[in-house]
């Protein structure tokens, strides 16, 4: 027990001497701004992180090569929460404890950032997530922002283009995840004003690798259509499902499948798939000739010449959260502080991002509408604006 | 009155019966042995009286109230203790805390008093000294700081039995105590035996070593196959037939003689 | 409900359940010749779609590339018995199992460095509608499914049989000491059990890849499902696995239908756990001797 | 006896502890880093954890694979009756140990019937269920988005809102708790858990109640992981079911493997080591951005390898290797 405790001993205080001496180091004169991020890079939401962290880093560099914001480069640190919550919250508070940073970028999932808020508001850091659940401002915080459209928006968008198209009795199939617990909770508010009738609510698990149960189900109940909310890889079986049971009705979506993956994994049960989700998909959209049509294609462009592939929605969130936070950098005068910088962003007005077009207040942190939404059809592999 | 009264004891596996409406008495302050062949039942006898095995008929009578159906550490707080033919012993523990632990028996000891106890115990200290103690009436006393996994064959044996003496039995059942003793070792174990016997606690016990057995045993139980086929003093024993008979069939077997 | 409708229920508890099945029998294997429960055997699963996936990326024909997935995962079955438990043989089970936690951490890991964070594809083995059956769609890949899981019980049925291997196999899971009393190999039916266990649960996942997509972290899952399975059967009684594995997979679908898709796991488990506290030895499992 | 003599004789055993509470207590002298108390309190709070799980698999020889399911109903039940019903910090943490204990009494009666993998097995499935409703009972728990701003401790009118204040208070928990086990396991009923775990025949021919004891202990263990829940709820501030599933209760297994069976010195170590594990990117100083980056990426790879390496090289664990340094030093001393 005796040697136990000096290891222990060591083992406690092996960190503090670490830490007393981590702060020092910053360059003199024209300091860089310094701008965390909590990015799930590896755990169940590396799909997300990912694609996050590439977005940033381009835009940064951008940024910096063409002098800054007000002569000064802008420095991101990257933290990893793995998809979990306890380490995106300790993650929060180092950056903002130890790399005494300006805002925090992130997290990539709902569950992680409602569990960095506390110690930001507490510290006075402005969040800007890139997660997509109502909740992260909904259940308002004056230092929480967020660039995703929650299913606050995207929802009753989905739902009234169902009902446009006279598809009013409505079958629901969501996950028990996040995103399909908030989607469901604003499917059953949203339902009867948007004109539809909900004919069956069923839920599964993910991991799950079967839902033809489910299916056969809302088969029986005979709906119009089939709204599948839902991310990864189980939305694809859904769709594969749906096709093998002869289900004739259409399937609706929203931007939990509106990744190339879902394609890839449904195949053929992708055809005809209807999703409801921001511009970035088909640029297109946007309507050529904007500033939105030009930041799109110049993103997309630059995203394609340095990773080889097309940015997904994910990158377009963080594309536009380190956006907004550069543009609100630059609009400071004066002491640039956390403060400054969240009062900064609640003054966004009319940025242009590849989510749509932000307009934050004290009241409206997430800043887009309804209008940012438009209405895809998957068709030979890939996507088309509905007509 | 006896002490330990069985009365029709049986256990069937399957369609063999392993011990077959056995009965019989221990008195107070007795030595009482069980032998018989191999597969005689002699083993199932003792689990059966001790709760490690249950009985399909029959009933135990361990002064005065009924055995079968408890728990076999209920059947040794009553006073009934026993050791096991294969030694199942605390192999990481010394010979002292192996016997410590059995002579924790009937101290209070539960989670809480334990949790908040900040100096010894009176009942922790009586039991370090009754766990010595009973090391030297085995004779073992020189292993008290050996762990029980490095003891000698025969020591093991003797540990067993301070072992379950420390739960300050009425009763033991002994299951071949002598079994892989040498000469020295088996002269150890019959005078330990003694002395236990003049402590007040009576024995039964299973053993092969006919000499030990004629020495010690005031009397005497054959089982064959599951049954009792005599009982009565050593000199009865030695002369009779159906006895005799058992070992001779077992010895001579199927080969001849 | 009608009897289409209900037998629908009953085809989509037996796709789920014949894939349980082959996990779960990867769990009897090893418990059988080792007494260790793999928590590694998830990872197999996963192994077997993404290498599959891999090496049709190659430009493999999908047969090839399933049959290269399976053989790969089988090896790499072997080389985790050999490099990390042979020389653990003396130390206890549950000890064991931390090692093969540990390796499941490890394999899922790099499956993540090297087939990359995403869902992976594979096409279906012959693409096309699902056949009617009297008014029941069954999915041409179920077919698959089912037809791979028979052909790959009845090999381990012959195995177990008919060949000395098998024999060990056998003597191994009633009585480890016994077995090699008698002069048995035990180490090389313990390699050669992680080799089959792998093999099994890398078959499932090439023949469900084309239905569900897989990837780096599809393993864990289905693990739970497949030790339920063997569990619910009867650990360590092939046959017993994959019942257990029917049942289960019938259970889940049948919680959804009469009772609620959101508790279906719950449902499962707490008949599992019913099952467990009134018949320690599994449905159909032979009563055992307590191993710890 | 001198009275010199009695006093060390009655400090020895806990000599390591007392350090330990030096070492605890030096922390935030030296810094008064919030992320290093952070980081420190979910050290604390496995710590108590495995304090528990230490005596159920260690001791009693009993595994559990649902232990992180009891620290949940820890933290909800603590995060549920503060919070939402207003009751003291003190009457929280009462009901969450009470409620885990409670939980664990009502599993162990049926489930300690059953040995090795299908306890396994029973308490496994107790864990998935147990998240299903963390998941389910949104009114109660928040759901998947977790429940927040769950007050800070508070005893007899003195809030504990500052990080020094959380680690000293989750500290002070873990130290007394490893002080009262420390107790159990020289007293009877750690003799009695020894005696069980070597062979349970031979605790029986000891008079040793071992389903009594099995059940008790199992309660225990599930009473301190249902206090270390409710620490870390009110000292965290927020608790989603994702913190409470099987993963983290296979982590728990882990340490206490990889700290030894038998020891509590051996898995207490193990659980500060590898909690900081993941940490260690930002707690080691002088590591390079790169370094750093790839740490991260490969940190499951390094997990598992340590897990796998730790078992094969030192089967006895982290508490093996302490005993056979003490031997050596005994040894020393005695030559």
């Amino acid at each position: 027990m005796t040697r136990a405790a000096a290891a222990l001993l060591v083992a406690v205080c092996l960190p503090v001497v670490g830490c007393s001496s981590a702060d020092t180091g910053a360059d003199e004169g024209a300091e860089p701004y310094r701008i965390g991020a909590v990015l799930s890079l590896t755990g169940s939401y590396a799909g997300l992180g990912i694609p996050e962290k590439q977005a940033i880093d381009l835009e940064v560099a951008r940024i910096n090569e063409a002098g800054g914001i007000n002569g000064r480069e802008i420095e991101v640190i990257y933290e990893d929460d793995a998809t979990d919550a306890a380490k995106a919250q300790a993650a929060a508070v180092r950056l903002i404890d130890e790399e005494g940073v300006l805002a925090i970028i992130g997290a990539s999932g709902t569950g992680h950032t409602v569990a960095m808020r506390s110690d930001a508001e507490r510290a006075g850091v402005p969040i800007v997530s890139m997660a997509g659940g109502s909740v992260i401002t909904d259940d308002f915080s004056e230092w929480v922002f967020q660039t995703p459209w929650p299913n606050r928006i995207v929802i009753p968008f989905v739902l009234k283009q169902m009902a446009a198209a006279g598809r009013t009795n409505v079958a629901l199939i969501s996950d028990t995840g996040g995103y399909g617990v908030d989607g469901r909770d604003y499917v059953l508010a949203h339902a009867q004003e948007a004109g539809v009738t909900l004919v069956a609510d069923e839920t599964f698990n993910a991991g799950d690798t079967d839902m033809s149960s489910q299916l056969t189900k809302i088969r029986a109940a005979d709906p119009d259509a089939v709204l599948i909310w839902a991310a990864g890889k189980e939305a694809a079986i859904i769709a594969r499902n749906a096709r093998q049971l002869n289900m004739q009705q259409p399937l609706y979506g929203g931007s939990g499948i509106a990744r190339q993956e879902f394609i890839d994994g449904a195949a053929e049960a992708a055809e005809g798939v209807r999703l409801g989700t921001g511009r970035i998909l088909v640029p297109e959209a946007f309507g050529e000739g904007t500033e939105a049509y030009a930041v799109a294609t110049d993103f997309i462009a630059r995203f394609e010449a340095e990773y080889g592939a097309k940015p997904d929605i994910f990158a377009g969130h963080a594309y536009d959260a380190i956006g907004l936070i550069a543009d609100a950098l630059g609009r400071i005068e004066g002491d640039v502080t956390s403060e400054a910088l969240r009062d900064a962003l609640e003054e966004t007005d009319g940025w242009v991002g590849i989510d749509g077009t932000f307009t934050y207040s004290p009241s409206d942190h997430n800043g887009l509408t309804e209008d940012e939404m438009v209405l895809y059809v998957i068709e030979g592999g890939t996507w088309r604006l509905d007509d | 009155m006896s002490l330990l009264a069985v009365r029709g004891l049986t256990r069937r596996f399957g369609g063999l019966t392993a011990v077959d409406a056995v009965s019989f008495d221990v008195h107070e302050s007795s030595i009482k042995a069980v032998i018989g062949p191999n597969g005689a039942g002699k083993s199932t006898l003792f689990n059966l009286i001790t709760g490690f095995d249950r009985a399909d008929e029959g009933s135990v009578t361990f002064d005065g109230a009924a055995l079968v159906g408890k728990r076999p550490d209920a059947i040794v707080r009553a006073g009934l203790a026993r050791t096991f033919q294969n030694t199942e012993l605390f192999e990481d523990l010394t010979a002292l805390d192996n016997v410590r632990i059995a002579a924790d028996v009937g101290h209070p000891g539960g989670f809480l008093r334990s949790a908040v106890r900040f100096r010894l115990a009176s009942g922790e200290r009586d039991g370090a000294a009754r766990a010595a103690y009973l090391l030297r009436l085995t004779g073992i006393d020189g292993f008290a700081d050996t762990l029980a996994r490095d003891l000698p064959h025969g020591t093991r044996r003797l540990l067993e039995i301070a072992r379950a003496l420390a739960t300050a039995p009425r009763l033991m059942l002994l299951d071949e105590p002598a079994a892989g003793l040498n000469g020295a070792e088996t002269r150890t174990l019959i005078d330990a035996l003694y002395r236990i016997r003049d402590e007040g606690v009576a024995l039964v016990v299973v053993e092969h070593d006919m000499g030990l057995v004629m020495e010690v045993a005031e009397e005497i139980v054959v089982l064959d196959r599951g049954a009792k086929i005599a009982e009565g003093p050593p000199l009865l024993i030695q002369k009779d037939r159906a006895v005799i008979e058992a070992y001779l069939g077992e010895e001579c077997g199927d080969d001849g003689c | 409900m009608d009897a289409a409708e209900f037998f629908q229920y009953v085809i989509a508890g037996l796709k789920s359940g014949s894939i349980y099945a082959l996990v779960a029998l990867g769990f009897t294997m090893v418990y059988g010749a080792t007494g260790i429960i793999n928590f590694a055997q998830g990872e197999f699963f996963m192994l077997g779609g993404v290498l599959a996936v891999w090496f049709h990326g190659l430009g493999l024909p999908l047969p090839v590339a399933g049959i290269a997935a399976v053989a790969a995962t089988a090896l790499i079955g072997i080389a985790f018995e050999r490099v990390a438990l042979r020389r653990q043989r003396s130390a206890s089970p549950l000890v064991l199992v931390i090692i093969t936690i540990g390796g499941s951490m490890v394999m899922k890991s790099l499956a993540r460095h090297l087939f990359g964070p995403d869902e992976l594809s594979l096409p279906e083995f012959t693409p096309g509608p699902s056949v009617d059956v009297a008014g029941v769609a069954v999915e041409r890949q179920a077919l698959w499914v089912w037809g791979l899981t028979i052909v790959a019980v009845l090999l381990l049925a012959w195995l177990y049989r008919r060949t000395k291997l098998g024999r060990a196999m056998r003597a191994c899971s009633i009585s480890h000491d016994a077995a090699r009393l008698m002069g048995i190999d035990t180490a090389r039916v313990a390699m050669v059990s992680f080799g089959i266990a792998a093999a099994l649960g890398a078959l499932a996942g090439f023949a469900v890849t084309p239905l569900t997509q897989t990837s780096w972290d599809a393993g864990a899952a289905i693990g739970v499902k497949g030790f339920a399975a063997a569990i619910l059967g009867g650990l360590g009684n092939p046959v017993a696995t994959v019942i257990g594995g029917l049942v289960l997979g019938l259970l889940e679908s049948l919680s959804v239908a009469f009772v609620s898709s959101t508790y279906k796991d719950v449902i499962s488990l707490v008949v599992l756990l019913v099952v467990l506290f009134v018949r320690p030895q599994g449905l159909f499992g032979t009563a055992q001797r307590g191993k710890v | 006896m001198s009275s010199v003599k009695r006093i060390r004789l009655f400090i020895t055993p806990y000599l390591g502890l007392i350090a330990a509470a030096l070492a605890v207590a030096a922390v935030p002298l030296v810094t008064p880093d919030r992320y290093v108390l952070k980081v420190l309190v979910y050290v604390g709070v496995n710590v108590i954890v495995i304090a528990g799980l230490a005596l159920l698999f260690g001791h009693a020889g009993q595994i559990s694979m649902g232990h992180a399911a009891f620290v949940g109903i820890g933290a909800y039940t603590s995060a549920y009756l503060v919070k939402t019903l207003d009751a003291p910090w003190l009457v929280g943490v009462l009901a969450a140990t009470v409620l885990a204990a409670a939980g664990g009494l009502v599993l162990a009666l049926p489930a300690l019937r059953l040995r090795g993998h299908y306890l396994a097995m029973a308490t496994l499935g107790f864990s998935e269920i147990m998240y299903v409703v963390f998941r389910e009972a949104r009114a109660i728990t928040g759901g998947n988005d977790g429940l927040g701003g769950i007050p800070y401790p508070e005893v007899a009118g003195l809030k504990i809102d500052t990080p020094v204040g959380v680690y000293l208070l989750v500290w002070g928990v873990a130290l007394l708790t490893l002080l009262l086990v420390l107790n159990i396991l020289r007293s009877r009923p750690g003799r009695a858990m020894r005696a069980l775990q070597a062979t349970e025949n031979g605790a029986l021919a000891c008079g040793i109640d071992t389903v009594g004891l099995k059940i008790r202990t199992f309660a225990l263990s599930a009473a301190l992981a249902g206090l270390a829940g409710a620490l870390y709820a009110h000292g965290v501030g927020f608790i989603s079911p994702s913190t409470f599933g099987l993963d983290q209760s296979v982590i728990y297994m882990a340490i206490v493997v990889v700290g030894g069976a038998g020891s509590l010195a051996g898995p207490t170590l193990a659980a500060v080591v590898l909690t900081l594990l993941p940490y260690a990117d930002a707690l080691v100083p002088g590591l390079s951005k790169d370094t750093i980056a790839v740490m991260q990426d490969w940190e499951a790879d390094i997990y598992g390898l340590a897990m796998i390496a730790v078992v094969i090289f030192a089967p006895a664990g982290i508490g093996g290797l302490l005993k056979r340094i003490r031997l050596r030093g005994a040894g020393e001393v005695r030559s």
